[in-house]
């Protein structure tokens, strides 16, 4: 943004050969430390998806960043269909889909009631409402661990424990707190003329919310299911907690097939497993990380 | 809030019972953290065995730090009124579950079976609470075990050590040479392993029983405990400086590749040596650790049975029965690398270094030095377990002075009583 | 059209123990053209907002076509708005947008249609109707928001400063089509402006406002000849109204301007209700004044000329009288010069006098 | 009033009424549950025998309590300096109108992605002596390299630092580049014109513009660093020792693996006690500016 702008104003001034140097030493300079921090920042990634394609022989003498001297994807292929979690040997794959059948509810679930949350705090003034949304907001912060035995204790009595509903239901709950946060600081910033004009025309709550409101809200829309589907998906306390058996999620089954290795580590088969778990999410930010941070500028976080 | 806690349980099994009462609901789910290699073949076992017998095995793995996640899963699963069918449990763990009442009762299948006769005392008033049996006994371990590379000692002319001065000696030999002496992973459970080891072996069985099992205060804060801690200090020298956080199996790993000349573990770690290939008692050596020979510290999984509804207690009973068979507890345990918990099978099948333990158990059980483990949840409740493993593990992992550590300990144990 | 007349009864609105309204009170006739002028916090468009039922108020009452609308929605009401910002529908082609209330009272489509297009047509965007707003320039948004009040065919409308985010030129092309608009359906129309000029060039009524209290309500020519008040005399008209201080003297016959030895005969309308020695302001209107010809019959003054600003039509010359500064508005050609002095007459007749202490009209 | 207009009336609460109530029973409803727990002497379970503050006096004398407070302190602060330092270098690198910038902010985003499982599988293994960036530098020639902060009781707490800020910087410059994206280019200019040298105009004008990202920024950071459980969890599981027990690790081993559900209670109110009161100045703050429309 402001070295478009010197462009402009150099010009302005006097574009002198100095200026033009150091404009050049100076995108050296960006570019040399973008370069490498994105190495630093990529190196564990890197290294996890070379390790996993290599043989523990390789591993053992090799180099953890270099790449696999005879590609192979043994590992792969064994932690996905064949590693034996517990006494059942049929690796992530089962524990993939129940991760996407907890995650797809609780983030249409929680994304769904935070854009009505949100619009609701943005755009009804009552007495205490900004206590109440104040009371919503400090949800977020709650560290989950406490909630883990009443927690357990309420999806009983609703009958949903051990049951994916239940997961559903507790990932709801403490992801309310977030996207009501981030519909809320997007919505007040639509002009509230929009509104007005909207109930002169008639419109009521629904017709607002349906017919106006949701077509301009992709960019907080999907920062929300980001946020939500990530924070799920990488969910591993309640996971552990209120799933039964058969219903366990990926992280769950990784933390267990991790935990899981015999005498000599198999790293080829950790890295394996953990970048079969972490590849959705992996996927969404990198597929959707531009709208990640439109939204942000969007009002997601007040600035 | 005791007694809603039974409600719940009760509540829950009731209305399973309601919903389930025509058909009886031939499954059985057990929440375990047997999921390293051999454990998990020998959970295999008792699947398979079931299986024949009509019961389908949902299975509830949790791995991870001993089985602390797994204690999380199991709370949150009782305090939800949705316990599973049976949990691994380690003893005093065992009474911990009975004191809130929050257990099942097998008596009439134990009393049908007979398994008074056969369970060791020591091990029995574990599982039985108040004259109901609550739990099934799975295995003894025995945590006192010091396995050696028979390679190593024999190309460097060592003889296993038989006391804490000849292990130092034995183990400053190879530390000379260049080789790791000990191979050992830092986690306060494995600490503790090594602190049991040395207490009973500097100490004597009375010394731990009255320090360990007693806490008696004289005893914590006498001189031996602060030999104890010496003797600590240098076992902290003989270990390799990458040991911090390592799973033990991976400890094990370095004794069978040689990489490290021996490891103070239990005999659970047989099931690595088997699964490499190896033979117990010839290309790893399994003696008892210095200075602990003729008592015998043990450690038992137990199946703890939750009250489950009408529907189900004919598959729980029909587990617990089948943990309880003579041909369970051989089959089983051959795999585990512990001895069976039923002191009636025979030891033909075994291994030299399971029939030793077997020899050992019988002996110790007349000499009264059968005693439970500290570091394996058979001597304290968690939160004095755990306050002594806090010592034990700050003491090994920094230049803290036995003096101050034993004064750590005493204050520690009274902060969590 | 069916137009309708509008009542303003006694509203007054509170925050607490802010006043934001006090006891406004308007009527209007069928096919009136209101303007709500005041400077910015003066609560007019609050008062807008009450008459569209945005906005509540704490007691009074608003009549349209003599029943009341009391805790009737805006929808209710049968009125439309046209809002500053045009809070056009994002999302929507300009054919929803102006649709869409037709659609929320689940008009048929053929029909809603048919309405929007001649809406359309009568702004000329029928071309427009596919686009969205974020394609059109402000002026085609402005159309845009127009039409979506127009196609209600309501009783009233509401313009909430229509025209203040267009550049200046279009604004007063926009002036011109509202207020032809105005003539060609006979609405009733409230508008709201904080622009004297917009206030002045299309109202039938206008009522100023300052502080949530009605200034002065009356016809354009009512307010800008007769202004009720000091704040009414110097808000509308540019430049101001002159306003000088002075004493009445000679028994009610004369006025002494403070500040400047200058002497002019107290104004026939006020000669009655000035008594001698009163303290008094003299307003004069810049166009009041003009340069004095030899045979004059009316007072002047001899003013120094210290700035002269031809506008075109007019010229604008800053004049001095002692220490008070006096803007006098002159036709294009009159012979001034910077530097000198020169006499001008004071067209009296029209000049207004107030009471220096409570600055109302005497 | 009719039916329809009447629900009109009321949609908004209908429509809160759900999230409300689970909010207050399930956030506020447990953490007094917590609170209410603290004051008792349960154990296992719950058990309200009351024993008024004698638990919070357990609390502060337990040692791994006092270590656990002062690894908060030093991961705490070395966290939110380095990630807030860190992350608004890089944005401020990014906003350079480069090329490739999606790539870049992929790259820089992508730790966010990762579940904490995941994380403590890479670092534990990059940072392991005998298997990590040590084995490799000695592998390329560097044998004097060492690297062992992992196993090193005094300095494993910066381990989780580095992991810690390796996962959130992406977070935190993508806040910075939303607020630099949203500074006024009229200001830049005028400075530009004004002849204002660059590094002068991101002091002076950029980076006090940035202040609402700051604060969020702080806000985001700072209940990360209190709420950082998984991390310890996956890197060091609190080890060597005690030496990166956090509050929420210690709380979590109170509460589930040594049977002390009151102390551990205990100490959660005391985060939570923490925690509000950093937060809710800056809810007040944010709330306080809001237009009342």
């Amino acid at each position: 943004m402001s070295l478009q702008l010197d462009a402009e104003s150099a010009a302005i001034l006097s574009p002198g050969i100095d200026l033009r140097i150091s404009r050049i030493l100076g995108r050296y300079f960006v570019y040399g430390c973008l370069v490498v921090l994105a190495a630093i920042f990529l190196a564990p990634l890197i290294s996890m998806l070379f390790t996993s394609l290599k043989s523990m022989d390789e591993i053992r003498s090799g180099n953890i960043l270099s790449f696999p001297k005879a590609l192979t994807f043994e590992a792969w292929q064994h932690v996905w269909g064949s590693a034996c979690i517990g006494v059942t040997c049929g690796g992530l794959k089962g524990y993939f889909g129940n991760s996407f059948l907890i995650v797809v509810p609780a983030t249409l679930i929680s994304v769904g009631f935070g854009a009505l949350n949100g619009f609701v705090f943005a755009n009804w003034r009552f007495r205490g409402d900004h206590i109440l949304f104040g009371l919503i907001l400090f949800g977020c912060f709650i560290p989950l661990q406490i909630v883990l035995i009443p927690m357990a204790g309420l999806l009983g009595v609703l009958h949903l424990a051990g049951t994916i509903p239940g997961l559903v239901l507790v990932h709801v709950v403490y992801g309310i707190c977030f996207t009501t946060m981030f519909f809320r600081n997007y919505f007040v910033t639509i002009p509230a003329e929009i509104f007005k004009a909207a109930r002169i025309d008639g419109a009521g709550f629904w017709a607002v919310f349906v017919r106006i409101l949701l077509p301009i809200s992709w960019p907080i829309v999907m920062v929300s299911i980001i946020w939500q589907f990530t924070g799920v998906w990488n969910d591993f306390l309640f996971g552990v907690s209120f799933a039964a058996g058969s219903s366990q999620p990926v992280t769950v089954a990784l933390n267990n097939l991790v935990n899981t290795s015999t005498g000599t580590k198999a790293y080829n088969e950790d890295m394996a497993a953990a970048m079969i778990a972490a590849l959705p999410t992996i996927i969404i930010y990198v597929a959707a990380g531009r709208y990640f941070l439109r939204g942000l500028m969007a009002g997601a976080v007040k600035g | 809030m005791r007694l809603s806690f039974k409600m719940m349980a009760f509540t829950a099994a009731l209305s399973a019972s309601v919903s389930g009462h025509a058909l009886a609901d031939e499954s059985v789910e057990v929440l375990h953290w047997w999921t390293s290699g051999g454990e998990a073949a020998a959970v295999g076992v008792l699947k398979d065995d079931l299986q024949k017998k009509g019961v389908t095995w949902q299975d509830m793995p949790v791995a991870g730090g001993g089985g602390e996640a797994a204690m999380t899963t199991l709370k949150a699963r009782v305090a939800a009124g949705n316990p599973p069918t049976a949990a691994q449990l380690l003893g005093m763990a065992v009474n911990e579950w009975s004191e809130q009442g929050l257990l099942g009762d097998l008596t009439e299948v134990a009393q049908a079976e007979g398994w008074d006769k056969v369970i060791p005392d020591q091990i029995k008033q574990f599982a039985v609470h108040d004259g109901k049996w609550q739990a099934v006994p799975v295995n003894i371990h025995r945590p006192n075990w010091l396995w050696i590379n028979a390679k190593i000692f024999k190309d460097n002319g060592l003889e296993p050590p038989k006391t804490w001065d000849e292990f130092n000696a034995v183990a400053d030999k190879l530390k000379a040479k260049g080789i790791t002496p000990l191979a050992h992973g830092g986690q306060p459970w494995q600490d503790d392993t090594i602190f049991d080891d040395v207490v009973l072996g500097l100490g004597g069985p009375e010394f731990y029983k009255k320090a360990i099992i007693e806490l008696d205060e004289t005893a914590l804060g006498s001189d031996t405990m602060i030999k104890v801690f010496d003797q600590m200090r240098k076992i902290r020298g003989y270990v390799d400086p990458n040991f911090s956080g390592r799973d033990w199996n991976l400890a094990t790993g370095m004794v069978l590749k040689g990489d490290a000349a021996m490891q103070l573990m239990g005999d659970w770690a047989k099931g690595e040596i088997v699964k490499a290939g190896l033979k117990p008692g010839v290309d790893i050596l399994c003696v008892t650790a210095p200075g602990t020979e003729g008592s015998f510290l043990f450690n038992t999984d137990f199946l703890a049975m939750f009250p489950v509804g009408a529907d189900k207690l004919d598959a729980q009973t029909k587990l617990a029965s089948s943990v309880m068979s003579p041909a369970f507890q051989e089959a089983f345990n051959l795999v585990k690398g512990s001895i069976p918990a039923r002191s009636d099978v025979s030891g033909d099948k075994f291994d030299a270094c399971a029939q030793k333990s077997m020899a050992d158990l019988k002996a110790a059980e007349k000499a009264g030095t059968l005693m439970g483990s500290l570091a394996h949840g058979h001597a304290e409740p968690a939160s004095i377990q755990r306050a002594i493993f806090d010592v034990v593990t700050q003491h090994f992992n920094s230049d803290m002075s036995s003096k101050d550590a034993v004064t750590a300990l005493i204050s520690s144990i009274n902060a969590a009583k | 059209m069916k137009m309708a007349n509008l009542a303003i009864n006694h509203i007054n609105k509170s925050f607490g123990n802010l006043t934001v309204l006090k006891d406004i009170d308007i009527a209007i006739e069928d096919g009136e053209f209101l303007v709500l002028v005041g400077p910015s916090g003066c609560g007019k468009s609050t008062l807008l907002s009450i008459i569209a039922g945005l906005d509540d108020h704490t007691s009074g009452s608003i009549t349209i076509d003599g029943k009341s609308v009391q805790g009737l929605e805006p929808k209710e009401r049968d009125i439309a708005m046209v809002f500053q910002s045009y809070a056009l529908y994002p999302a929507m082609t300009v054919e929803q947008n102006i649709g869409f209330s037709l659609e929320m009272s689940k008009m048929p489509k053929p029909e809603r249609l048919e309405r929007v297009g001649k809406v359309a047509d009568l702004l000329q965007i029928r071309h427009l109707l596919k686009r969205r707003p974020g394609q059109l320039s402000g002026g085609q948004r402005q159309r845009v928001a127009m039409g979506r009040a127009l196609v209600r065919e309501p009783k009233i409308f509401l313009f909430d400063e229509p025209l203040s985010n267009l550049d200046a030129k279009l604004r007063v092309e926009m002036r011109t089509e509202i207020k032809k608009l105005h003539q060609r359906l006979g609405a009733t129309i409230v508008y709201v402006t904080h622009d004297q000029i917009e206030a002045m060039t299309m109202a039938t009524r206008i009522a100023v406002m300052k502080d949530g209290i009605l200034q002065q309500f009356g016809t354009p020519e009512d307010i800008y000849d007769r202004p009720a008040n000091v704040f009414v005399a110097t808000f509308m008209g540019s430049p101001p109204m002159n306003l000088l201080p002075a004493v009445i003297v000679d028994g009610s016959q004369g006025l002494s301007i403070q500040g400047a030895d200058a002497m002019l005969p107290v104004p026939f309308s006020a000669v009655t209700r000035a008594p001698q020695g009163k303290k008094v302001l003299l307003g004069i209107r810049p166009e009041w004044l003009s340069l004095a010809s030899t045979s004059t019959y009316q007072p002047t003054l001899d003013l120094y000329v210290e700035v002269v600003e031809p506008t075109g039509p007019d010229i604008f010359v800053a004049l001095r009288l002692g220490e008070r500064e006096i803007m006098g508005r002159l036709p294009t050609g009159s012979r001034t010069r910077v530097g000198e002095k020169a006499r001008f007459a004071v067209d009296l007749s029209k000049a207004v006098l107030f009471d220096a202490e409570t600055g109302i009209a005497i | 009033m009719s039916l329809s207009k009447r629900l009109g009336k009321i949609m908004p609460a209908i429509v809160l009424s759900p999230s409300l109530a689970v909010v207050t029973l399930c956030v506020y409803g447990f953490m007094a549950y917590t609170a209410l727990l603290s004051f008792t002497d349960s154990k296992m379970f719950a058990r309200f025998d009351f024993v008024g503050w004698r638990q919070y006096g357990r609390l502060f004398e337990s040692p791994r309590w006092i270590i656990a407070i002062e690894n908060m302190a030093i991961f705490g602060t070395l966290y939110i300096v380095c990630a807030t330092c860190l992350g608004l270098f890089i944005a401020i690198l990014i906003d350079q109108r480069i090329r490739f910038e999606g790539v870049f902010r992929a790259v820089f985003l992508y730790p966010m992605a990762l579940s904490f499982v995941v994380t403590g599988v890479i670092w534990q293994w990059l940072l392991n002596p005998g298997l990590g960036l040590e084995h490799m530098m000695r592998e390329l020639g560097w044998t004097s390299f060492t690297f062992q902060w992992l196993i090193e009781p005094n300095r494993a707490i910066y381990t989780i630092v580095i992991a810690g800020v390796w996962q959130v910087t992406g977070f935190v410059m993508a806040l910075f580049l939303a607020g630099l994206r949203g500074v006024d280019t009229e200001i830049l200019r005028a400075a530009r014109i004004d002849g204002a040298p660059i590094h002068k105009v991101y002091t002076r004008i950029i980076i006090p513009a940035l202040r609402p990202a700051f604060l969020t920024v702080f806000v985001i950071e700072a209940h990360l660093a209190i709420k950082s459980y998984d991390l310890v969890v996956a890197l060091t599981k609190g080890g060597p020792g005690v030496s990166t027990e956090l509050p929420s690790t210690f709380m979590y081993s109170m509460t589930f693996t040594r049977n002390e559900l009151a102390v551990g209670a205990a100490s959660a109110t005391v985060m939570l006690v923490t925690l509000a009161s950093i937060i809710i100045p800056y809810l007040y703050s944010e709330l306080r500016h809001e237009p009342t429309t």
